[in-house]
Order: structure tokens, then C-alpha cells, then sequence
């Protein structure tokens, strides 16, 4: 999941909110046909949908829904983060990484009857690449921004020229997508749930549909919001979305080109408090969860729930404003503070089982994690050293953290942020505490308001760019450090076709950037779902892309 | 009457208004203005500077407010930024769902807090009436945020006798009705439907109900012991008329004058706590979209929600003064 | 008043004692003596509380039989002094994570109470009894400052109301209605409304707690002080002191408010109950202080909400504490109320 | 007239309130009196001496708790004779407002605001006449045409505060006549209201008396209301009769230091040369206990040691039908007055301004 510089309070809340599922091809089906599916399964997610057209969307609970109705080109392999085919059976890149053919399933139909063809999906590119009005403002449009930069007639001159050259149906199943520059984000890119294909009706319905008001106060157009206009191919088709229950229905579609949904019938259910989640889980009043926290995994397992934990692939840390905040400048004191948090305690006692120190900016299990790079241990003693070494005894620092939320990598952000407002305090720091609501937060984290703040990325695809990219591709506000050679070498990095030669280069940038410390990485933690004892559960995905029409009810 | 009722009416006109200016007022004092409140912060300058012109920041702030006011009147009350629908669209969907909760917490406040407070009068000194006061004062004295999870922990997560949220139970939703899901319920005759969404209102109901249980009760019992030393009662009892009829006709009828005001205040009051409440039973009412509105500081939803509030407390008040003059023929008359 | 033979010496009575005319003078003075004494013997010791000593002291002295406020007194004191010397009382300091490494909310293990921790530890290792000690001063002080707020401002608004209403003509009926007006549109604001839009204009900190609190008490205050000024100002005294030509704003300063003040310091006490509950509820809506260093029992109680199923002492502490003092207060500002109150005076 | 045996014979009736922690006070202390039938009989006295507590007792109309209530009061009535204080509350309930029936100080306050005049009026006759729908109506019209109501259909649908004070106190009349009790209390009827309106209320019960052979209670501190219309007088003070008397001897001969104080209260036009009303010094509250003394000691310019010295007996004169209880009493008081007896408060007018 991507940055950009310019963020408006939806795609704010998507940022970091970002946890895109992928409609898998593949589900492993070991499920007895004569199983009752008729009961609707209800999963609680932590917010309502945004809009049911994913590519107006940015956050993570549009996706969760919209992974289940439409699908991509390409998809994550169930429960990885390897990237399989999706609606593309397989697929070819040029050597220059520039031109991608994707050879399309046959026989895979819209909801609505129509034929998924290379037409079919080069319309849709088409229609995203010319989109023109309010919808090139990146509320409205964040995903594409964030891969394929500007739109084939930019409106504002502050977009980027499109990355997107053109899409080609060479025959009825070959798509050719042809872009201007080779980057890492490809082909992670054609697997993010904002570009599910739309069947050809649905385009011809929506084509004059617009987006009316202001920037900041848009009015959708309708057919985001009432079922019946937009059709997908994924194995369950739109039933209702009843807003003022924040709840969406969705039902089997049962021409799915893949193995059937094992539910009748979908709801994903929209209950913000996490404590509530687990009550009405324990109550029988949903069948699954997402975003467990931690101290409830042992409690639900023992009484008898499933709560099955994803792999880590995540990172949580703490950020240094270097610019906002002269006295961060200073390398020692940036190293000061390394060495004076304890970690080790905020893993153990906070974040879920199996999380781990984090040495750098991504999990070990991307390629391009170095062993090599600089750790700071906890030591308060090294810490005060440092710190008069740079002639800071008295430094006082502001430091944010998010009020009524909890991440996938940051559960209890507010314990978190009083573990280490205590340590700082120990080494002698004065901290002066602010607090911000989710969504303002990241507003002022990422115009560099506050010194020290809490933030971290669950990746969308396998790749380190991901992560690395996201924050240290360019000098931005978020992080105020001013290293052009290390953004150059990422650049060179991401460009780099060779994908030996990248990791390599990854490493090494893993290395710079922990002599650099613009920040401390925290951890890296699995985070849970959970499952009533009588489900089968689809796989767990460590992109949190799971893909419901695996699960089923289990017989008695 | 009708002319009581035409001069009530016009009366509310500067209350309302004036809130309007102080509504305004408070929107111009928003830290960065109004526009803050629609722009993220690191919005270009150019955009603010649109923004400002498309509101119509830049007029005079006679133009704005009456702007504003229009506004108001044509029930534009501006977009959400959570949801980014109109703030209008997203109270009319849930209002049904507060509605009920709200009539539920009355109807059990009313329905205990009467007869206990009664009582407790009749008893005064005894155990009844120690207990009644005692508890009363309580309920007052009890954060309603944590009386509502007390009441999830133990009634919903531990003896499992009640759901712990939402308003009904998966599958029953119906979108095509009017929303208030018992009338609906009642009207289809689904009873199962009713039955569900009562057990889901019992919990958030008690919790919402406890401060004006508290307070009728403790009305009720004051109104009466005041009404039983009323010579009148004492009349009453002299022409020898039978218990019940001294109770009911001259006794509650009089004593009910002050509680009834009361009823009404509280009720606006209810509208206000189900932001606690909602919030702790995840129920999709107005009150929990405001609780995240609170969040997020959304604040044309804040803003749409006080004038709700204001325009319910203003007509309640209406309400009000109609019973009581249906009650107490000495208003009537002036 | 002529209350007792000993202040009204029936020597100067018109009619002389028939029966001791005739008896000598020392016998006679003896006699009047002997059945004087008497008469002031067998009349028993008088209650001053009903001679002229006030409404407040016949209240205090109502105050001290009953059981409503000695209870509420008894739990108002307790808690000040706890807040006054919580620096002295808290054996550890508040903030200070010393067992952090014991206590692991991931896993729902924490530590209950023992003999170095009274009251446990809380879920990032701090001393819960110190907590709560501290707690108790920040409490107090929001409780103060809030209800110095709404004191403050609503006597303001309220006095020149009620002192415009009374004394002031047809200008002061104007100014009291205009002023009016606009308690009245507060008061149609539910309080903790009031409280989050005043919380949205200036940020959420403890500052914020104890505004909002307090201008929600302001129109309370406001419509008291008014209401007893205006009864107060159709008192004979104050129509004999206007007759006299005492000047308007002097009769104001002088009669009418001073007498008006019983109501407006028993609600004083009742909204210090207020301030305490509201600025709880204010926490859970996360418009409290952000700053975890000065543990607050409102701000504790919202962020415990969340151990409640596995460690449900670290939201039962705060909260208990909260309701008794809230109680204590209520019930000692009740027994004021019914202490003054000339209806229940019998 | 002329039965011998009294409708209602009350005898050492006491009232006793607290005890259990707090101090006991004794209200009324001994009290006697009879009625008789077409008679009225007064109980004189300042506000606080018992007079209505009294009256409260013999019509059971004292709170059940925190009271104890001694000596008898026995009703003769056809079916028997009843000791009041002894019957049970529902019992009570029969007979209030039937067979006894009481008129109280305050017409405004003694009236339900919120109910109808003639919905009370004939809640009464439903009770105990099983009077309903339109005949309950008639009758409440007729009776409030008696009392002196003109137009009472439109009256019966109006409410307490419509009415003036003087149509207030005839409505409360209306109600307690309406079953033809045999005994009526009327406790101070006419202190609330005006002068010229007390003169035909007084009017009016004496009517009623006469015509209907109801025997009144009359409980009043205005003298002139007892020259005017009792028959027997029995002057009370904090809790005892202090003097008993028929009107004429009473008058002619008041003996006790404070009915000689309570009758020298009253101004006179005919007070000769500038002479100075001669109030009683203090209060009710001003007393001691009866059983250390005369209460009225510390009020009384007569009182010598032997007033303090127990409580004092009651004294018989020798006719038989006046008694005192002091040990100094008056002998030759000269502050009664035919002027008294011929106040305008007792000769009213027959115009009522409505």
C-alpha cells in the first residue's frame, strides 16, 4: 500500500488502514457437498464499506468486501503472498519489465451474465486510465495514483504523467498491458483489489456516472451505493448493504468459474469496538472476526473458538521528525532514543505471541532482509551517554500516538506509547504528550507535526519496495530526513528488472537506512482472526486478504 | 387552545434562532474555521482559498449565516466526513433505531420509576423507601458508560441471557420497511422479529433508562410526599372517598404535574446519552454514528446532531407544556 | 421580641402582682425571684436555632442529625484529605512503570493486590493504589475548577439577570430576558453535548474537561441565582430599603444577593458530584487528558474499560471511587438542599 | 335540641406526637366536650393550641404513624353508638363523609386545582349515596343552588381557581352537606376570607344547622364568630381546656386569665378614651409543660409559685356549667362587652360580590 502526498481524510484512513484482500482462485475444497450452506455466515469487521466500486476506495474494509464480488488480473496464492494468477491463468513480462501479457481463464462469466474476455478488461483499464473531473482527485482515485500515476489527460499539473501506456485485447483471452517504466510495484500492482474487473454492462451503465461537489465533500454517484449496477466475477454477488446497520449481504453466485462459495450467504458486519467484536463473537451473534486483540487469542481458544493467526507481515515503529525537530537531527540523539527503548518489553507484554524485535523496516520474511544491519540494544545507560555526548541532558520531545484505534501491528496504541514515554523519561527526555483521533492523525504525522510518533504497514504484496518505498523513496514531510543518495539507490533498486540483483540492493538499502535511523522499527507481529468452532475457516492470508467463499460451516 | 398552541409555536422561533447564531458562532470559532473542518491539514493553500469561495467564506458574515440558515432550513446540513453522505440522509436512516431505544429506556423509567417513587412516599422512613432514594442517588452517581458495559459483561458475556450487540440478530434485517423494527415487526407479524429486537433493546434500555429511572423516582416520590400534605388530599380523605380514589384522582394526578416536565427534559436527554450507550452496545443508532463523530470530529455531523437535539429539546418542551395544560387547568386558563 | 420573663422583667407590667402588694419589699423581690427562676427553670433551656440565629445555623445544626449528611460529609472529607496529601499517601510514584516486566495484558496476566502493591498493579506495571491516590487530586481539582466555572460565570449571568429583573425597570427586564434567552438556549443542549462542543473548540486535555463541565453547569447556576433573586427581590426588607431610597445597586450587593446565595451553594455541591461523573464520561469520549503521566479516575476508568472481562479491579477501582465520591457529595449537597429549604422546616 | 344524651361525646381525648427518639408533644391533653344536635359548640384558641389537631382526631384524619391517640369520642348513631378513635380505618372511611364531615380553613388549598368542582361534588355522592351520571349531576347542582351557588350547571364544570373565595368556601360547604351528616367540624371557615363573605358563610352554616339538625363544631380563634354563632365554647390552650362555658355565662363572666386575655384582644369601636388594647405578651410557643404547671404562666400577669406547682385542676363553678382551670382566676373581668356579641362579623349582609 501506497503513500502520496496529498491525502484527504478517506484515503488517510486507508493508509494505514490498508488491509486489501484478494478473491483467490484456488481454494482447496475438502468440503462435503451435501453440507448445509444455508445459514449466513456474519463476520464482524471493524468499519463500514466506503463505496461498492473498490477503485474509489482505499481502505481495507472496502477491500475485505470487494476481494469477494471481483476479482483481479493477478492474486495472491491462498494464505501467501505469492502472486498467482487471478483472472489471468498466467501471464509474461518483456525483458525491460514494460509490456505484461495476461492470458485470461475461459469460461468465467460476469454476475450478470456477461463474458470475462481481454475486451472485457482492457475496458476496464481504459475506463480508469480516462477518467477525467473529480475523479482525478485522489479521493477518489488512490490506488491508480499510487500505481500508474496520472490519467491520460491530467487535470491538476501536480500529477505525475501515466504509467499506464495501453491495454490491447490481442485475441479473446489475451490482455496486453503495456506501461512506460519498469517498477518493483509490478506485478504487485495488478493484484490490488481497487482494479477487480467490471463486467462490460456494468461500465456501459456507469460510464456517465460522476462524482458531484467539492473537494472534500463529494456526493458519489448512486451506483456506489445501491446494489444492482456493478457485477463482478467473484464467487459471491452483491445482496444489500444496509448502511444504518453497516452491514452488507452478499450471496453465492453459482456460475463462479471456481469452486462454489461454502455460504449461502455473506454478511460482513461493521462493529468499530474491538471488545465488542469479541462479545458478539462469544454471543453467537457473528461467526468470525478480524483484528483480535491480543489478550483475547488465549481466552477464545480455550473457550473453544478458532483463532487462527496470520504470518507476520508487518512492521510497527517509531518515527523521528528529523526536520520539524532540530534536535532529532543529531544522530546521537537519534541513537540515544534506540537504545533507550525497551522493545523487548512492548513484544512481550503488548503486541500478540510470536512477534518479534524488528531490526529494520520489514519483516525477515521479504527478500531483501539484511542480517547484517546496525541493531540498537536496550540500554539506558548507553542512551544517557549518548545524549550528554550530544549535550541534550535536558531534551524535551512531542510525541503522538492515535487515540480509538488498533492496527494489525499496533494493538493498545496508547500502552505502546506509555511504555515508551516511560523509557524515555528514564533516560532523562521530557515527553510532552499528544493525542490525536485515527483519521488526524495521520494528517499530522504525515505533514511532520509531531517529533516522535507511532505508525507502522502491513504490505500489499511481496515485495520490499513495499515497505521501503513507502517511506523513503523521496524526501517527504512524514519523515523530514534529506538522503538523496539512499533515495536514488532506491529508486535504482525498484527500477532494477533483475530481481537478484534487487534483493541485493534491498539488502543493502536495509543497511543504510538503519546507520541513518530515521526511525526505530519496533516489531513485527502476527496479527489474528477468529472463527466460531463450527466453521471452517478460509485460509488465513498474512496480507489479510482472505478469501471468505473458502470457509464453510462445519457438519455437526 | 389552538391559540396556546400558535403562540407556543411563535415562541420557539428566537430560541431556535438564536441557537442557529450560536451554532454559527461556534462554527466560526473551530480551531482554522469551517473549512478546517472539511480540508485535511496539509490542503494547499488554492484549496482552502476555493473552498472558502465555493462556501462562501469570503462573504460578509451577515451573508454567511443567513447562507448558513438557508442552508438549515432546506435540511442541508452538509456531508459527514466519515461516511460522506448528507449528515440529513445519515440521521434519517438511523434515527429509527435511536428512537426505539430512547421510547424503551422512557417507557422502563416510566414504568418503574412511577410506582417505586409512589411508593417510597406512601413507605417513607421504611426499607422501600430507603432503598428507592438510596438506589436512586446511586444510578445518578454511576457513570452510565460503565453501568452499560457492567451490564454487557454480566447479563450479555457471562450469563449469556441477553445479545451484547446491534439491534437485531443476523438475517432478519429488512431494509424495505420503515425501520422502527417492532412497529414493523408488529405490522408483518413477526414476532420472532419483535422478540429479537426487544431482547436487543433490554440491555442498552436499562443502561440508558438508569438516570431517568433515577430522577423520576426521586420526582415522583418528592411531588408526592409535597401533594400528600396538600390540604386537599386531606379533603379528599375527610369526604370519606375509598383509598384508590384518593390516590388516583388527588393524589398522582397532582403529583404527576411536576414529573410529567420532568419526563419531557429527560427525554430530550436521552437523545444525548445514547451517544454513551449506542457506543458500548454497537447499536446502529444515531448515537453511535455521533460517538464516531466525536472520534473523528466530524463536525458536520456534530453540528447536524446539536440542532437535532435543540430542535427535539424546543418541541419536547412544546409537548410539554401542552400536557401540562391538558393536565392543570390553571395554565390553561392564563 | 418579648420572649422570656428574664428579658421582659414583669416588674414594669401594668398590672402589679395583687397577691405581693401586700408583703414587704425584700419578700417581695424575693418571691418575684423564686418563681421567675421558676418559670425560666421550667421553660428548659431554650433552642436558639429558632431566636433570631439564622437560617444557617438552624440548618447546620438540621445537617448535623442527619444521617444523609454525616455520611456525605464523612466521604467528602475522606476523599479531600486524600487529594490534599496524596503526594504523602502515594508510596510509589504514579508513573513510574517499576513492574512493567510483571504484567502482561497480552496475555491477561496481571497482578492483583499484595503486600507491596495494595491495590495490584496496573496493566502496564504502575502501582494501582498510588494511581488511585494521585487520581484523587486530579479529580478534585477538576471537580473544583469546573464548578468554579459554571459558579463563576452562571452567578454572573444569573445576578445581573435577577438584579436587572428586579431592580432594573423596563431596561432590566429587557437585559434579564435577553439574558435569558440565551441560558435558555443552552439549557436545551444536553450537557454532555455542550461539553463536546466546547471540547472540539479548544482540543481534548484535562483543561477541556474542566471547561466543558463547567460552562454545562453555567445555565444551572445562571437560572438559580435568578429565580432567588427575584424571590428575595419581592421581599418587604428589600420594598422597605427601595422605600428608604437606598440605591439600587447597593440594595443588590447588599440584601438581595447575599440571601439568594443558599441555593447556589448547595448546587455547588451537587455539581461538584456532576463535574466528577461528566468528566468521565468525557474521557470515554476520548476529550479527556492526554497525558497519561497524571493518572485522572475518569480518564483511568475509560482506558480500563477494556480489561474488563480479564482484569475487571482496574476498572471497578476507579469507578467505585468515582460513584462514592460523587455520592458523598450528592448526598451531603441533598441534606443541604433539604437543610435550607424553608418547606421542610417544621 | 332537647335529646339528652349528645350526639357525640368526647371524652379526655389526647394527642400525643413523637415519642421514639424524639421529644414527645402532647397536642391535646385531656380535652372533653359534647355535641348536640341543631347546637353549635366552639373550640377557642390561638393557632398551635390544638384545636384542629382536635378535630383531625375525631374525624380520623391524623397519619397512622408517629401518633397516639387516647380517651374516646363516642357517635350515637341509629344503628348504635361508635367510639371514633377506635374504629377501623375503613370503617372510618364509611362514616367520613356521610355520617361526619368537615369544612376546612383554606376554600383554594382545600380544593383539588386539578379536578373539576362538580366531578368533587358528586365523587362524594357516588361514594356514599351511590349517586352517578346525570342524577349524581342534578343533585350536585341542587346542591350547590343550596349552598348559595348561583348558576351551578356552568359551576359544576369549572375548576377551583375560577371560582372566588367566598363560592370556594360554599362548594367545600356543598361537599360536606351533601349526605346530610349528623356531625359537621368546621375548622376557622371564614379566616380566609373577607369580611363581608365570613358573614354569610357564618349565615349559611348556621342555616344548615338549624335546618338540617346537624351538630357543628365550630374551631376558631375569632371570638366574634363565637359570640355570633356557638351555643356552648370551650377555650383551649396548649392542649387543655383552660375554661368551659355556654356563650352567655362565657361572655357575661370569662374567669380564666386567658380567655380574659384572648377577649381583651379585640378591638372595640366603643373603647372609651384612647383606652389600649391589652394583647396577651408571647407566643403559644412561650409555655411550660402542663404536668410542671400552668402552661400559661409565662404569659399571664396573674401567675404566682403556686401556678408552678403541678398542673392545674379543673374548677366547676357552682351552676354546673362553667368551668375554669386556673388557681388565680379572674373575678371581675370587665373586658367583655356587648359590643362583642353585636360585631359585624356576626350580622351579615346577604350580598356576595361573586
Amino acid at each position: 500500500m501506497f503513500t502520496k502526498t496529498s491525502r484527504k481524510p478517506l484515503a488517510l484512513l486507508a493508509s494505514a488502514a490498508s488491509v486489501a484482500l484478494l478473491a483467490t482462485a484456488c481454494a482447496e475444497s475438502e468440503r462435503d457437498p451435501d453440507a448445509d450452506t444455508s445459514a449466513p455466515f456474519v463476520f464482524g469487521s471493524a468499519g463500514d464499506i466506503k463505496s461498492l466500486d473498490p477503485f474509489l476506495a482505499s481502505d481495507g474494509e472496502t477491500f475485505r468486501y470487494s476481494r469477494q464480488v471481483f476479482e483481479t488480473l493477478l492474486e495472491h496464492e491462498s494464505g501467501g503472498s505469492d502472486i498467482v494468477g487471478g483472472l489471468a491463468e498466467d501471464w509474461e513480462q518483456s525483458e525491460d519489465g514494460t509490456v505484461w501479457t495476461f492470458h485470461l481463464r475461459d469460461g468465467v462469466t460476469f454476475h450478470d451474465g456477461d463474458a470475462m474476455n481481454a475486451e472485457a478488461v482492457c475496458a476496464n483499464f481504459d475506463r480508469w486510465h480516462n477518467l477525467s473531473g473529480p475523479w482525478q482527485s485522489s479521493n477518489n482515485s488512490y490506488y491508480w495514483q499510487a500505481i500508474f500515476g496520472g490519467f491520460a489527460d491530467n487535470e491538476d499539473e501536480g500529477l505525475p504523467d501515466s504509467r499506464f501506456v495501453s491495454c490491447e485485447a490481442t485475441d479473446e483471452l489475451t490482455s496486453v498491458i503495456t506501461i512506460s517504466q519498469y517498477s518493483s510495484i509490478f506485478p504487485g500492482g495488478f493484484s490490488l483489489a481497487a482494479f477487480g474487473i467490471m463486467s462490460p454492462t456494468t461500465l456501459e451503465a456507469i460510464a456517465d456516472a460522476e462524482i458531484t461537489g467539492e473537494e472534500g465533500d463529494y456526493s458519489l454517484p448512486e451506483y456506489t451505493s445501491v446494489p444492482g449496477t456493478v457485477a463482478g466475477t467473484g464467487p459471491f454477488t452483491i445482496g444489500e448493504w444496509n448502511r444504518d446497520q453497516a452491514e452488507i449481504t452478499l450471496d453465492r453466485f453459482d456460475d463462479y468459474w471456481g469452486d462454489p462459495a461454502g455460504f449461502d450467504t455473506l454478511i460482513l458486519r461493521a462493529i468499530p469496538d474491538e471488545t465488542a467484536r469479541r462479545q458478539a463473537l462469544e454471543a453467537g451473534d457473528i461467526h468470525g472476526y478480524d483484528l483480535v486483540a491480543p489478550a483475547d487469542v488465549e481466552p477464545l481458544v480455550e473457550a473453544g473458538f478458532q483463532v487462527p493467526t496470520r504470518d507476520v507481515f508487518n512492521v510497527l515503529y517509531l518515527a523521528f521528525q528529523q526536520e520539524t525537530n532540530e534536535d532529532l537531527g543529531d544522530i546521537e540523539v537519534r541513537q540515544a532514543l534506540a537504545h533507550a527503548v525497551n522493545r523487548q518489553r512492548i513484544v512481550d507484554t503488548i503486541l500478540p505471541a510470536g512477534g518479534e524485535v524488528a531490526t529494520q523496516f520489514h519483516p525477515d520474511t521479504l527478500d531483501g532482509w539484511s542480517e547484517n544491519v546496525t541493531t540498537y540494544d536496550y540500554d539506558p545507560d548507553r542512551a544517557r551517554e549518548l545524549l550528554a555526548d550530544a549535550d541534550q541532558e535536558d531534551l524535551t520531545l512531542d510525541f503522538c500516538y492515535p487515540t480509538e484505534v488498533t492496527r494489525p501491528y499496533m494493538p493498545a496504541p496508547r500502552d505502546i506509547f506509555d511504555v515508551i514515554t516511560a523509557d524515555l523519561e528514564d533516560v532523562g527526555i521530557t515527553v510532552e504528550a499528544k493525542s490525536y483521533e485515527w483519521t488526524e492523525y495521520i494528517g499530522r504525522t504525515n505533514s511532520g507535526e509531531c517529533s516522535l510518533y507511532l505508525l507502522g504497514w502491513t504490505g500489499d504484496y511481496n515485495d520490499a519496495y513495499n515497505f521501503l518505498g513507502t517511506w523513503f523513496s523521496v524526501k517527504n514531510d512524514a519523515w523530514g530526513m534529506d538522503e538523496p543518495e539512499l533515495f536514488e539507490a532506491m529508486a535504482d533498486a525498484s527500477g532494477n528488472p533483475d530481481a537478484e540483483e534487487r534483493i541485493e540492493a534491498y539488502k543493502g538499502l536495509n543497511e543504510q537506512i538503519m546507520e541513518v535511523l530515521p526511525g526505530l522499527p519496533i516489531s513485527s507481529s502476527p496479527p489474528s482472526i477468529a472463527f466460531a468452532p463450527n466453521v471452517n475457516p478460509p485460509n488465513v492470508s498474512p496480507l489479510t486478504q482472505e478469501n471468505f467463499s473458502e470457509g464453510s460451516w462445519q457438519e455437526d | 387552545m389552538l391559540r396556546f398552541l400558535v403562540r407556543r409555536t411563535l415562541q420557539l422561533i428566537p430560541t431556535l434562532g438564536g441557537l442557529s447564531i450560536l451554532l454559527f458562532i461556534w462554527l466560526q470559532r473551530l480551531p482554522g474555521g469551517p473549512e478546517y473542518a472539511l480540508l485535511p491539514d496539509d490542503a494547499t493553500a488554492e484549496q482552502r482559498a476555493q473552498l472558502r469561495r465555493s462556501l462562501g467564506l469570503d462573504e460578509p458574515l451577515t451573508v454567511q449565516y443567513l447562507a448558513f440558515l438557508r442552508n438549515i432550513l432546506q435540511g442541508d446540513l452538509g456531508t459527514s466526513i466519515q461516511t460522506g453522505r448528507p449528515v440529513v440522509e445519515e440521521f434519517f436512516t438511523r434515527f429509527p433505531a435511536t428512537f426505539e431505544l430512547a421510547i424503551t429506556a422512557m417507557l422502563m423509567a416510566i414504568a418503574v420509576g412511577i410506582p417505586l417513587g409512589y411508593l417510597a412516599a406512601r413507605r417513607r422512613g421504611g426499607v422501600l423507601d430507603f432503598a428507592a432514594v438510596g438506589g436512586s442517588l446511586l444510578g445518578i452517581c454511576t457513570p452510565v458508560f460503565f453501568l452499560a458495559f457492567i451490564l454487557k459483561v454480566i447479563f450479555a458475556e457471562r450469563l449469556g441471557l441477553f445479545p451484547s450487540a446491534f439491534r437485531l440478530s443476523p438475517g432478519l434485517n429488512r431494509t424495505d420497511l420503515s425501520g422502527f423494527v417492532v412497529l414493523d415487526g408488529l405490522r408483518t407479524g413477526e414476532l420472532d422479529v419483535v422478540w429479537d429486537a426487544l431482547m436487543h433493546l433490554a440491555l442498552p434500555g436499562l443502561a440508558l433508562a438508569s438516570i431517568p429511572l433515577a430522577v423520576i423516582v426521586r420526582m415522583t416520590r418528592a411531588s408526592v410526599l409535597e401533594v400528600l400534605e396538600e390540604d386537599y388530599v386531606r379533603t379528599a380523605d375527610a369526604k370519606g372517598l375509598h383509598r384508590r380514589t384518593v390516590r388516583g384522582r388527588h393524589v398522582l394526578r397532582n403529583a404527576m404535574l411536576p414529573v410529567v416536565t420532568a419526563i419531557g427534559l429527560l427525554t430530550g436527554s436521552l437523545f444525548a446519552g445514547a451517544v454513551l450507550t449506542e457506543s458500548v452496545f454497537a447499536f446502529p443508532g444515531v448515537g453511535s454514528f455521533v460517538y464516531g463523530a466525536t472520534q473523528t470530529r466530524d463536525y458536520p455531523v456534530l453540528t447536524g446532531f446539536i440542532l437535532l437535539i435543540a430542535t427535539m429539546y424546543v418541541f419536547i418542551n412544546l409537548l410539554v407544556d401542552i400536557s401540562y395544560s391538558l393536565l392543570d387547568p390553571r395554565v390553561r386558563a392564563q | 421580641m418579648p420572649t422570656t420573663p428574664s428579658a421582659h422583667n414583669p416588674e414594669g407590667s401594668p398590672v402589679p402582682d395583687a397577691e405581693s402588694a401586700g408583703t414587704g419589699g425584700t419578700a417581695l423581690l424575693g418571691r418575684k425571684a423564686a418563681k421567675i427562676d421558676r418559670l425560666a427553670e421550667l421553660m428548659g433551656p431554650r433552642d436558639e436555632g429558632t431566636h433570631g440565629a439564622g437560617i444557617w445555623r438552624t440548618a447546620f445544626s438540621r445537617l448535623r442529625r442527619s444521617p444523609m449528611a454525616i455520611t456525605g460529609a464523612i466521604i467528602v472529607a475522606g476523599f479531600v484529605v486524600v487529594a490534599l496529601f496524596a503526594p504523602l499517601l502515594a508510596p510509589y510514584a504514579p508513573t513510574a512503570q517499576t513492574w512493567g516486566d510483571e504484567v502482561f495484558p497480552n496475555q491477561n496476566i496481571f497482578v492483583g493486590p499484595r503486600a507491596e502493591n495494595w491495590l495490584g498493579l496496573d496493566n502496564l506495571g504502575r502501582d494501582q493504589f498510588s494511581r488511585m491516590v494521585i487520581g484523587a487530586r486530579q479529580t478534585l481539582l477538576v471537580g473544583v475548577v469546573a464548578t468554579l466555572v459554571g459558579f463563576g460565570v452562571g452567578a454572573l449571568l444569573g445576578g445581573t439577570a435577577g438584579a436587572a429583573a428586579t431592580l432594573g425597570g423596563r431596561w432590566g427586564r429587557t437585559i434579564d430576558n435577553a439574558i435569558m434567552r440565551v441560558i435558555d438556549m443552552m439549557l436545551a443542549l444536553p450537557t454532555l453535548l455542550l461539553a463536546v462542543t466546547v471540547a472540539a473548540l479548544i482540543g481534548p486535555s484535562l483543561t477541556t474537561v474542566m471547561l466543558a463541565v463547567g460552562i454545562a453547569q453555567v445555565p444551572i447556576f445562571a437560572r438559580l441565582l435568578r429565580g432567588a433573586m427575584i424571590s428575595q427581590g419581592n421581599r418587604d426588607y428589600v420594598l422597605a430599603a427601595r422605600a428608604l431610597g437606598v440605591r439600587k445597586h447597593k440594595i443588590a450587593l447588599t440584601h438581595i444577593l447575599p440571601n439568594s446565595l443558599g441555593p447556589v451553594i448547595v448546587q455547588s455541591t451537587l455539581t461538584l458530584a456532576t463535574a466528577i461523573i461528566d468528566a468521565a464520561a468525557l474521557s470515554y469520549l476520548g476529550l479527556g487528558n492526554p497525558d497519561p503521566s497524571f493518572p485522572e479516575w475518569g480518564t483511568m476508568l475509560a482506558d480500563a474499560q477494556r480489561f474488563l472481562s480479564s482484569a475487571p479491579q482496574l476498572a471497578v477501582y476507579p469507578a467505585l471511587a468515582i460513584i462514592v465520591t460523587a455520592l458523598g457529595f450528592t448526598l451531603l449537597g441533598e441534606a443541604m438542599r433539604e437543610a435550607l429549604d424553608p418547606k421542610l422546616r417544621k | 335540641m332537647g335529646s339528652s344524651t349528645p350526639l357525640l361525646a368526647v371524652e379526655e381525648l389526647s394527642v400525643v406526637f413523637g415519642g421514639r427518639g424524639s421529644d414527645e408533644v402532647r397536642a391535646v391533653d385531656g380535652v372533653s366536650f359534647t355535641l348536640e344536635e341543631g347546637k353549635v359548640t366552639g373550640l377557642v384558641g390561638e393557632s398551635g393550641c390544638g384545636k384542629s389537631v382536635t378535630s383531625l382526631a375525631l374525624m380520623g384524619l391524623l397519619p397512622p404513624r408517629g401518633v397516639r391517640v387516647g380517651g374516646s369520642a363516642l357517635l350515637n348513631l341509629p344503628e348504635g353508638e361508635v367510639d371514633l378513635l377506635k374504629l377501623s380505618p375503613k370503617r372510618m372511611r364509611d362514616l367520613r363523609g356521610s355520617r361526619l364531615a368537615m369544612i376546612f380553613q383554606d376554600p383554594l388549598s382545600s380544593l383539588n386545582p386539578v379536578v373539576p368542582i362538580g366531578r368533587q361534588v358528586t365523587e362524594i355522592l357516588n361514594r356514599h349515596r351511590g349517586m352517578r351520571g346525570s342524577a349524581a349531576e342534578k343533585e350536585a347542582a341542587d346542591l350547590l343552588q343550596r349552598v348559595g351557588i348561583p348558576d351551578p350547571e356552568r359551576r359544576l364544570k369549572e375548576y377551583p381557581h375560577q371560582l372566588s373565595g367566598g363560592m370556594r368556601q360554599r362548594a367545600l360547604i356543598a361537599m360536606a352537606v351533601a349526605c346530610r351528616p349528623r356531625v359537621m367540624i368546621a375548622d376557622e371557615p371564614t379566616t380566609a376570607l373577607d369580611v363581608t363573605i365570613q358573614a354569610q358563610i357564618l349565615e349559611l352554616l348556621k342555616d344548615l344547622v338549624t335546618e338540617e339538625g346537624t351538630a357543628l363544631l365550630m374551631i376558631t380563634h375569632d371570638l366574634g364568630v363565637v359570640a355570633g354563632l356557638c351555643d356552648d365554647i370551650n377555650v383551649l390552650y396548649a392542649g387543655r381546656a383552660v375554661e368551659t362555658a355556654p356563650r352567655a355565662p362565657l361572655f357575661a363572666g370569662p374567669t380564666h386569665p386567658y380567655t380574659v386575655g384572648l377577649l381583651g384582644s379585640i378591638p372595640r369601636l366603643d373603647a372609651p378614651r384612647g383606652e389600649p388594647l391589652t394583647p396577651i405578651r408571647g407566643s403559644v410557643n412561650d409555655n411550660i409543660a402542663w404536668h410542671d404547671g400552668c402552661a400559661f404562666a409565662p404569659r399571664c400577669d396573674h401567675y404566682t409559685l403556686e401556678c408552678l406547682e403541678g398542673p392545674p385542676a379543673l374548677v366547676h363553678t357552682d351552676d354546673g356549667v362553667h368551668a375554669y382551670r386556673c388557681v388565680n382566676p379572674v373575678r371581675h373581668a370587665d373586658v367583655a362587652d356587648r359590643a362583642v356579641l353585636e360585631s359585624p362579623s356576626v350580622v351579615g349582609d346577604e350580598e356576595e360580590s361573586a
